[in-house]
């Protein structure tokens, strides 16, 4: 039905400056073929949300993709250390980093999901987050205090990557969801990069998964391991030799190169 | 006298947190949380086998076939009983429902506030640290935290963080060398683990703290399953780098 | 584990003036042995909520178990016409019927799930619905108008019927959910009958479809065919004639001897 | 004249809104909506293949292999292609991207707004309706909403509703004999279905209406399709009791 195109025509939908929550976490299902094509078309000034990153932001910041981060935790694991395109890119200005509880990123993205302005959410204690959040009295309290909120954040899309698609974009996610179903409902419109594209009878035979409606999905994009060097369970696990491959990147010779050699 | 002892730092670190989940109703670990993965599953091996796992890939009551070194990994859903996403594990802490959660600083105060945000000259950011992920929300809604740092330097235990990621209700902290805990405003000293001393760990401390007794070891058999279940050390991964 | 009771155990935990969010909707896969378990021990005082409801709310306005029902819609379809004995109870003034939009009980079932006193909504035009909810200002507003709120509801109860849960409560719906996974979020505690409890390793076949975690489950009970005479997809279709012979009933004894004759 | 006609006043309801959907994106029909039931699906087959068909279940686009007589029946998801909650699709309103919704009122008014609650007399409720189920919330966000109601009397079309369940985005409203359009503030009568006239609608009618031309007729296509797929004239049960 038109929606099937290649990575280069999906990239292409993004707009510079656009607002994009990625789907997937840390290292799991994330869209990982996607992020690198996003890296390959120069994207300038776009704004990434997720509760918790690591290669995708990092990716962004190295490839200057990216001026704003809203993000609980942005980190590679134990194994790997801190995310080092994220730090620098912080620590010398280029990148806004809105930290958020990542709590705060779903309320965020719940408020857009329900079309209503803000989100009310427990106490976030003694923080600097809690200070960045405005409060509101309860409308329906004794005067018992009032009620930290959170502002709607409405991504221009939802880019996630999963299982199973059929062409119009009906998808399945088998596993973790993590935020994905909740980006999904608050972006405006999703793009889809699927490790395969299956017939409609076989998302009907899930059909209690396929929380995805093709409806609101812009693009379909076959890519086999598009989660990699991130896992996709039950598929493939991450790649510990990648990430670290990844991880020797030092200037943007290198990075075209790698970009060149991972395509997808 | 460390020559002496037959288990490792991060062995007394998660039998420490293990046996603090003797009464606990459930417990919840996030990213990056290496030994609260080992605590709670020795703890539901041995003392509490209907204490409920929380995690971040939603599966409750995963049954690991291995220790992976990310504890967002597969591993963590293997042989689930349930799928609670994360935000609803979030929605359980902001009603009061998560008894137990582990949190971790890179700088924690004398107060048990602490910082995993960044470090800033005022205006701009010198140091950009992970980001708190969840901690903000989990450390002012959930029952009880504990805090667990493999480091032990007046760096990370500071008299006043400068930046506050999180606090809250810090029940306590077990470091690399001692276990604090949270006793009214401020961190109590409360065991020592026997690989150090009083002395050693005044010195290494950033806030004023008072004698206390040895941490009780590790027993043969909690070092025994450990052993068995981890042979690679997988839990030692966060004392390297 | 000590959860699985039988239905009277199970109808003995709920205590006269509970409030209970009760699943399905309609005729389909409603708590039905249940919803006649808490008539035949005789409950009073009741407080019930669901989005749109018929055969169950109108049983226990006929059993004299409720004294509050707040929902969007009480009524049979087109076959069975209105729900009597909620009409007459209404009417007499036996029962408070607190009308809601359904997009409200949603509202304020997802408030009591995350933890909030209220929860803002989109406008719900000239109504007199509209008029039962207060406004608050919308903290990052530039003074464009307030923003509709509806309370939280705390259940103590979500009352579900489900296809397969095993002994602890570990539990999978099939097909359409409605509101039951936020009544099961909302609730204090949950009470489940199931079509058949099956091992643990069942549940896992589905993981991805286990929504209902054991730990919020306090009764699990084993009743085939527990939505009669609703319909529980894909097991059975709801039962015309039922329905039917239901609507026939006009008096306690009659009621009695109903109630009787199903048991479950 | 209605003996000439070879269609019910359920075909030409269901025919006339069928065709309102020529251009619809998406089309949300609610419990007891047996009419726009076959209203969406005749528009899938016929006129928008593209339509997206929304409905309580949840199932998006299903492929009923019959009518049933309740429309949340398992019908209503047969052979879905994507699984949205009620919940979700109220959330989509909220947003404004419903774009058609299917609502009917026990008592309509010459603005559209509408009663699906009760009747008091100021201090009680005198006669129970049943609600006006996720009106409210749909009316006043959906883009374009249909009313339809298959009686037509004083008592439905009167002149101002005592109690206003929802109003909002009304579009159209097809009653058993006529289609009124919302045009500015009010009501006007925009066809009139043939079997019936000028003189008896405005008998019928509780607020004042001009002239308007016959609705027209369902076609044979649309009348074999609907016939075919519904022999057992389920599209009727509206008109029953």
């Amino acid at each position: 039905m038109g929606k099937v195109n290649t990575l280069e025509q999906a990239g292409a939908l993004v707009n510079d400056r656009d607002r994009l929550a990625m789907g997937g976490l840390l290292l799991q299902r994330i869209p990982g073929a996607f992020t690198r094509e996003l890296a390959r078309q120069g994207k300038r000034g776009l704004k990434v949300m997720k509760t918790a990153a690591n290669y995708d932001f990092d990716l962004l910041c190295l490839a200057g993709c990216v001026d704003e981060i809203a993000a609980g935790f942005v980190s590679f694991e134990a194994e790997f250390g801190f995310a080092p395109n994220f730090r620098r890119s912080v620590q010398e200005g280029r990148v806004k980093f809105d930290e958020n509880s990542c709590y705060t990123v779903i309320a965020a993205l719940r408020a857009a999901a329900y079309g209503v302005p803000f989100m009310p959410i427990a106490n976030l204690g003694e923080s600097y987050l809690a200070s960045k959040f405005k409060t509101v009295n309860n409308p329906y309290g004794n005067g018992d205090g009032d009620v930290l909120t959170v502002p709607a954040i409405y991504p221009d899309w939802a880019v996630l990557h999963v299982q199973k698609s059929d062409e119009d974009g009906n998808a399945i996610i088998y596993g973790p969801v993590f935020e994905d179903l909740i980006m999904a409902r608050a972006a405006k419109k999703i793009i889809l990069t699927t490790e395969k594209i299956v017939p409609l009878t076989e998302i009907q035979e899930d059909i209690d998964l396929a929380a995805i409606p093709g409806f609101k999905v812009e693009a379909v994009v076959e890519i086999p391991n598009g989660a990699f060097p991130g896992a996709c369970q039950p598929n493939y696990d991450y790649s510990p030799e990648s990430v670290e491959e990844y991880l020797t990147i030092k200037d943007n010779g290198a990075l075209a190169e790698y970009l060149e050699k991972n395509n997808p | 006298m460390s020559e002496e002892l037959n288990y490792s730092k991060a062995d007394i670190m998660v039998v420490t947190m293990a046996r603090l989940l003797k009464d606990a109703e459930n417990a919840f670990m996030g990213v990056a949380s290496n030994l609260p993965f080992f605590a709670i599953w020795l703890a539901k091996e041995l003392y509490n086998p209907n204490l409920v796992w929380l995690n971040i890939p939603g599966r409750v009551n995963p049954s690991p076939s291995y220790a992976p070194k990310s504890t967002v990994h597969a591993q963590l859903s293997h042989k689930g009983t349930a799928s609670v996403t994360l935000a609803e594990i979030f929605d359980m802490s902001a009603r009061g429902e998560l008894d137990v959660a582990f949190l971790s600083g890179i700088q924690i105060d004398f107060q048990g506030y602490f910082n995993l945000s960044h470090i800033s000259d005022g205006t701009r950011i010198m140091v950009q640290f992970p980001g708190g992920a969840g901690s903000a929300l989990i450390c002012a809604n959930s029952r009880r935290v504990i805090l667990w740092r493999t480091r032990h330097d007046k760096r990370t235990f500071n008299e006043k963080c400068q930046v506050v990621t999180a606090s809250g209700n810090v029940y306590k902290v077990v470091t690399s060398d001692v276990v604090f805990k949270k006793d009214g405003p401020t961190l109590q000293l409360e065991s020592i683990h026997p690989h150090t001393t009083f002395e050693e760990v005044v010195e290494n401390t950033g806030f004023p703290i008072s004698p206390a007794p040895f941490t009780p070891e590790p027993t043969n058999e909690e070092l025994g399953l450990l052993r068995e279940f981890d042979p690679e050390n997988v839990r030692e991964i966060e004392f390297l780098g």
